[in-house]
């Protein structure tokens, strides 16, 4: 259960009351458009006064700007999904001063005061893939990471914590890294060439499925490597964020798995987390009533959503949001 | 009728051209001939008015095929495309009748083309290395190479020299025999005389007088074109003073002139003569430091200049007119105030400000003094005649009082009266102490010097003093004398 | 008359390999790659360096046909992607992202061409008739061209694509992938077509003076909207070969592409300021930038510190050109 | 000789106000963007705007500059990120991610900006001695400079910043942020400089005739050189403004506003081929933008079709401005 007690905030507007401005830090992948989608619909539900949305489109200097317009239009509580972790600290900083709460999703600012963040750990992300990966190779051969982009905190703790747990655990596998800017065309070329370097590569993990997926499989096939599990030529596939055509993949056998990264529930929390704040809620570190973790943070607490991994044996499972969209 | 803005270019003049003449138009710079030419060859359209050719209303503008076939034209602008071969130029839009052009084929077509004009250029250099003789030959032999019946030749000899204009006369006159029409612009009015049956005279974009040549007493003719009495030019007698203004010292530069020595006295003007290639233009740039010499140094009013650096040649006191006022005149944006005043810049304001009303009186003065016509000095240099904006140039030569002035080609393209207020500006600067170097195609040109030294292959092969007639000085350029 | 004093014959005989100065380079990089890894000269490996370069060929053919003529065009990244998506949402049933308009599936790709022709000719309107420039107009087009994307999918992939769509980037014909035997023809046809009809000769000349093109009787305004349109059209083709390749239309398809078009056209000897450059140059630019991005991922080079070493190399290559082509760069 | 049917004054008086021709268009903006939402009038709201405009103003100013005299840099834009990020190194501990030199902290500025001047330099050293072609030369430069920053801290944020870097951004000096001021006192320096001193008119006799100027006894390469240099310490400048408004330096700061900067000096009059347009102009072109994006933030309109609406007024302006120019545009 969350620890809920009323230490009202002064100056938010008094209990119940107040509009909550969002951002959306993009609108070019699959994941934030799902994200962008369940947002209104929860809101409704949970009675959110939601303001029109801003969109800062990957860019943290469109984001200040539009956080400092929706304060302006009078928001009294702020959630973002801040892409840039450091150069928020700023206007984190003035929010703060302005007693404007902010629920922070699916990132960690570094610096400055944040009511919540509601994220799945994405080094757990990592970490899952590369155990599953290990596992389906017997801790040896040859595999390729598909990474995002270099410059998002996300990309980055996925890489790390991928590189880190093939180093420990399956010291007998090669990774090979292909920085592909979240761009399928850069995909496809690396993963070409890399497979025609090394004919024997057995693993991929993907980063991002709505922009790897469809070109991974496009050159799986063309090298004829698109075959079942059982066959030696099969090349095992995990892929990370859990869109619907990635579970239709799992269905079809074309990949073997994906990190379900929940957009509905993304989407639920912040809201609640946002009209919790409004509504002077405070909570403390401790597991949650939706089998997660709040956890303390240096400049507030962070709700560690769960992000199950979906292979074939869970793929039909009702509560995944792929399955839920459409 | 056509205007351009608030400026009437032509004014109800109209032309009428009789089958099988040569046909001279002529007028000052501005009067509206190559606004005419434009109408005449269905590049622009008249705002009132019509065009007949032989009696018959002219094609639709869209019609270019049309026009072309009735009459070709050597623009004043040029319409050389310099990253295009000789050969494409030529024929260009009109490489093949349709299907693939054969290049092997055009390139005989264009050698024979050439052939029959004498003009010594390879086919296949790209026009843009051409010198700017080269590419005049190689425009009029393209427009003579349409086989129209009507041809129009915009100033084609303002950038040839003595040779090359006998032969494109020759060339014009066996045209005529054939019964083609030729419509002739030029500012030399003895060519006039020389190729032309009948002679119209636009002034301030009107129709004056049209008449046959033949009786038309040189005098009155200028006349008519001024609008008022113009006595020929006279160049005054002067005695050169000691002091050496401007001195060149053992200069080589490879392919262009070899050891090359030359000094100018305050109060004397130097002529630079010679035939096309003899190296003049090249020597005269790098006196003036547009070129770097292998070999040699140039000194202005005792100061050593850093050799291939203007700046420093300008600040030693020097002033300069460029051979090409498109390419290194002006800049056509800015105003004829600026484009006068940039050597003095720095003198116009403190701090390395530029006062607008200092700059803007300097300006009013040398439009005075060089009879610039402009709206006023604010206008850009880009919309003035070619004449004013030659003079424009003067003036930024002229602009801070230099004691050594090198000018070359000063003329080119300018109308007689503005040639005589050019002249005129070089011979008051040397009455005031300083020193010029003239080179010039135009033996006119060279009469105001108190000695013409004569290039020939790169060297200076004779050192002719004043009183020289045509004859004797083209013998020398030519080769056959030393 | 005007004698010439040095023969001309070797300086012209430079020019004519003028286009050609990026094949010390290109032979350089075979070298460095081949010692680099052994994978590198396989024809595997090169012919998947060819396919991945036929799209961005397309575009920067494209490109150097515009350059040459003496415009701009930046809008055709956004075409890449853009053209396709439309053209797909046309066919598909509603359900799976499209209009809903159920139009025949075979369909698809004329659609997509005609979509990209409609863009340049959009484009050649606006700088033709209203005289304005033509970088603006198409930076201006490259942001609402990617927004006539983003706005209809709402930013999504489309994954359900007709196969008709998808064959050309695909399907492999006499061993090669059909998308190079494209490329290759369409390249072919653009050397042939600027090389040695008139048409394509009037690009040089409109490209080198506008007027005296235009005095020569070349229609001038014709011309360009042509290419305008047959800009756009090859983007849309690329777009088309892009989509099969990658099996589906991501939402920033062909964004960020502009840059390596220009950089392999410069490279390649087409002039920004227009009339000069070939497109057998432009080609070569275009196997330069593919072979080093290949040698780079084979390499394997850290992501952070590539960009350094690309455009280091794409520095380098422009200094050979200079130095090979002889002539100042505009 | 001319004949003078009209008095001459119309039309120099116009050529005058040419520089102002969107000001309607700001106007109309205004009008707009009031109806349409509240807050848009506020002084607060008008602050913000020009505060946001601040960095990217600056770049605008040296790209203008850089445009006049007929030259281009599209590196701008990676050294806005990339200055501010090395100078930062140089003085932080390695245990807060920098190079651990141990450089006393108020060097940072300095660092900073003799950073943008460096990468300046080196630009107009290949474009000016090499004679290389500007526009590839500084787009290489663009990935390389981008590099530099991606590979030095692994794509990381810095937000450890010293205390100095973030002054200029973020203090408040009479009631307006200090960027705003920095910014309005180098645009007056700069409409003053290029109007009534010699250098800065020298910019517009190299743009519009390079040879021209030569002959005019104008140091070219000299002066060339001091706007790449001064134009990279302008970008550094912008870099220390936004990391004071951001709190820290993302890896990509700066990264994709070299459009919107071309953008805006060129609605705002200054012409792609050089030798024409003002300084002013540019400042009205900054403010265009300014107020589109503001106003498309306060009305929240949906990220997907933003683009569209953007661009289209762009597009807009641009026709407005050569409407009201009279002028067809290069
Ligand atoms: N495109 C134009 N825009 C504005 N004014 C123009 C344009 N073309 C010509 N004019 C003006 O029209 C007038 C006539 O020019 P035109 O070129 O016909 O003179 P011209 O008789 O050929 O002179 P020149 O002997 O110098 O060649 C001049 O005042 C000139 O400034
Ligand atoms: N840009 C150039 N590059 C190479 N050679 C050149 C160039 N310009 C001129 N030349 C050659 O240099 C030689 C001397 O040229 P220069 O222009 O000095 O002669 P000139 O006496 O001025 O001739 P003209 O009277 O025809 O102008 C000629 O052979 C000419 O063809
Ligand atoms: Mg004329
Ligand atoms: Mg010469």
């Amino acid at each position: 259960a969350c620890g809920s007690s009323s230490t009202s905030t002064t100056g938010s507007g008094g209990a119940g009351g107040g509009k909550v401005g969002i951002d959306y830090p993009r609108a070019d992948s699959d994941f934030w458009n799902s994200y962008i989608k369940y947002v209104p619909q929860m809101a409704a539900e949970q009675k959110v006064d939601l303001m029109p949305a801003t969109n800062s489109q990957n860019d943290v200097a469109k984001l200040v700007s539009n956080v400092q317009a929706l304060v302006g239009q009078g928001a009294k509580a702020i959630v973002m999904a801040p892409q840039d972790t450091g150069a928020i600290a700023t206007t984190l900083q003035q929010l703060e001063n302005k007693k404007i709460p902010v629920v922070s999703v699916d990132t960690r600012p570094d610096k400055g005061k944040v009511s919540m963040v509601v994220r799945a750990d994405n080094r757990a992300y990592g970490t899952k893939a590369c155990e599953f990966l290990g596992e389906k190779l017997g801790g040896k051969g040859k595999v390729v990471q598909l990474m995002g982009s270099l410059s998002s905190i996300n990309g980055r703790d996925r890489a790390e914590a991928f590189r880190e747990c093939m180093k420990t655990k399956f010291p007998g596998i090669t990774v090979f890294e292909e920085p592909t800017e979240w761009e399928g065309s850069k995909a496809a070329s690396m993963l070409q060439t890399r497979l025609e370097q090394n004919p024997d590569i057995k693993g991929i993990y993907m980063h991002a499925g709505g922009v790897h997926l469809a070109p991974t499989l496009q050159v799986l096939k063309q090298k004829n490597l698109l075959v079942p599990p059982g066959d030696p030529k099969h090349v095992f596939v995990i892929s990370n964020d859990g869109i619907p055509e990635e579970l239709e993949a799992i269905r079809k056998g074309e990949i073997d798995a994906t990190v379900s990264q929940p957009a509905d529930l993304y989407a639920k929390y912040a809201m609640f987390y946002a009209k919790a704040s409004l509504d002077g809620k405070t909570f403390k570190p401790g597991p949650t009533d939706h089998d997660s973790t709040i956890i303390q943070l240096p400049n507030g607490l962070e709700d560690q959503l769960p992000a199950p991994l979906v292979t074939k044996d869970n793929v039909d499972d009702k509560n995944l949001w792929g399955n839920q969209v459409k | 009728m056509k205007r351009f803005g608030p400026t009437v270019a032509l004014n109800g003049a109209s032309i009428a051209i009789a089958e099988g003449e040569t046909h001279a138009l002529v007028g000052r710079n501005g009067a509206g001939k190559s606004t005419l030419v434009s109408i005449l060859t269905g590049l622009q359209p008249a705002d009132e008015g019509e065009v007949l050719f032989a009696g018959e209303p002219a094609p639709a503008l869209a019609d270019r095929d049309a026009w072309r076939r009735r009459v070709a034209c050597v623009y004043q602008k040029s319409t050389i495309i310099p990253a295009l071969t000789v050969a494409e130029n030529l024929f260009l839009n009109r490489q093949t009748e349709g299907g693939v052009i054969r290049w092997r084929a055009l390139r005989a077509r264009a050698r024979e083309l050439l052939d029959t004009y004498e003009v010594d250029v390879d086919v296949q250099a790209l026009a843009g290395d051409l010198s700017v003789e080269q590419r005049q030959l190689v425009e009029i032999a393209r427009a003579l190479s349409f086989g129209a019946r009507f041809i129009i030749l915009d100033e084609p000899t303002a950038r040839l020299d003595g040779p090359a204009i006998e032969r494109l006369f020759t060339r014009m006159r066996s045209l005529r025999e054939q019964g083609v029409t030729m419509m002739y612009i030029s500012h030399h009015l003895d060519e006039v005389y020389e190729i032309c049956q009948s002679v119209t005279v636009f002034r301030d974009a009107r129709h004056i007088v049209t008449r046959p040549v033949a009786g038309f007493p040189h005098g009155e003719l200028v006349d008519a074109m001024t609008g008022e009495a113009t006595a020929a030019y006279q160049s005054r007698a002067r005695t050169p003073g000691e002091r050496v203004v401007l001195a060149g010292e053992g200069l080589s530069l490879a392919g262009r002139y070899r050891e090359v020595d030359l000094t100018v006295r305050s109060g004397e003007v130097v002529g630079l003569a010679g035939s096309a290639s003899s190296g003049k233009v090249g020597l005269a740039e790098t006196l003036v430091g547009l070129r770097r010499p292998d070999a040699g140094t140039v000194t202005v009013n005792g100061v050593r200049v850093r050799p291939g650096d203007v700046p420093s040649a300008l600040r030693a006191g020097l002033g300069f007119v460029p051979e090409d006022r498109h390419h290194e005149g002006f800049v056509p944006l800015l105003s004829v105030a600026e484009n006068a005043t940039i050597p003095i810049a720095g003198k116009l304001g403190r701090f390395g400000t530029v006062s607008p009303s200092r700059q803007r009186a300097r300006a009013v003065q040398l439009i005075d003094d060089l009879d610039i016509k402009t709206e006023g000095p604010g206008q850009p240099v880009g919309d003035l005649s070619g004449g004013n904006a030659q003079k424009v140039v003067f003036a930024r030569a002229l602009v801070d009082d230099p004691s050594a002035l090198v000018v070359i080609n000063p003329t080119a393209g300018v109308d007689v009266k503005a040639k005589q207020a050019l002249l005129g500006a070089v011979e008051d600067a040397v009455e005031r102490g300083a020193g010029a170097v003239l080179v010039s195609d135009d033996l006119d040109d060279l009469r105001v010097c108190d000695r013409v030294l004569v290039m020939f292959h790169g060297r200076v092969v004779k050192d002719v003093p004043r009183g020289w007639t045509d004859h004797e000085l083209v013998a020398v350029m030519e080769g056959i004398e030393q | 008359m005007t004698t010439l004093t040095a023969s001309p014959s070797p300086r012209v005989r430079l020019a004519r390999f003028r286009d050609l100065t990026l094949v010390p380079v290109i032979l350089i990089l075979l070298v460095v790659g081949a010692v680099l890894d052994p994978t590198f000269l396989t024809s595997g490996n090169l012919t998947n360096v060819l396919q991945q370069q036929a799209a961005i060929s397309l575009l920067v053919l494209a490109e150097a046909m515009i350059l040459i003529a003496g415009k701009f065009d930046l809008s055709l990244e956004s075409t890449v992607g853009m053209a396709p998506a439309i053209a797909v949402m046309l066919v598909i049933p509603a359900s799976a992202g499209g209009f809903g308009l159920g139009l025949p599936g075979g369909l698809v790709i004329p659609l997509c061409l005609l979509v990209g022709a409609a863009i340049g000719a959009f484009n050649g309107f606006l700088i033709i008739k209203f005289q304005l420039s033509a970088f603006i107009v198409t930076l201006a087009m490259l942001i609402i061209v990617h927004g006539l994307q983003l706005g209809p999918t709402q930013g999504k992939t489309l994954f359900e694509l007709p196969d008709s769509i998808l064959y050309l980037g695909s399907a492999v014909w006499l061993g090669l992938p059909a998308s190079i035997w494209i490329a290759g023809v369409l390249f072919a046809a653009g050397i042939a077509g600027l090389a040695y009809f008139r048409i394509g000769r009037s690009l040089y000349a409109i490209g080198g003076n506008i007027d005296a093109a235009r005095a020569a009787g070349i229609r001038v305004d014709r011309v360009l909207w042509g290419v305008f349109i047959l800009g756009g059209t090859l983007a849309a083709l690329a777009g088309v070969l892009e989509t099969g390749r990658l099996g589906a239309i991501g939402s920033n398809q062909g964004v960020g592409w502009i840059f390596m078009v220009f950089a392999a056209a410069v490279i390649g000897g087409v002039s920004m300021d227009g009339g000069k450059g070939t497109i057998l140059g432009a080609l070569t630019g275009v196997l330069v930038i593919g072979l080093v991005q290949n040698i780079l991922t084979l390499k394997g080079v850290s992501g952070f510190w590539q960009p350094v070493v690309y455009g280091a190399i794409i520095l380098v290559a422009l200094i050979i050109s200079r130095i090979a082509g002889g002539k100042a760069q505009d």
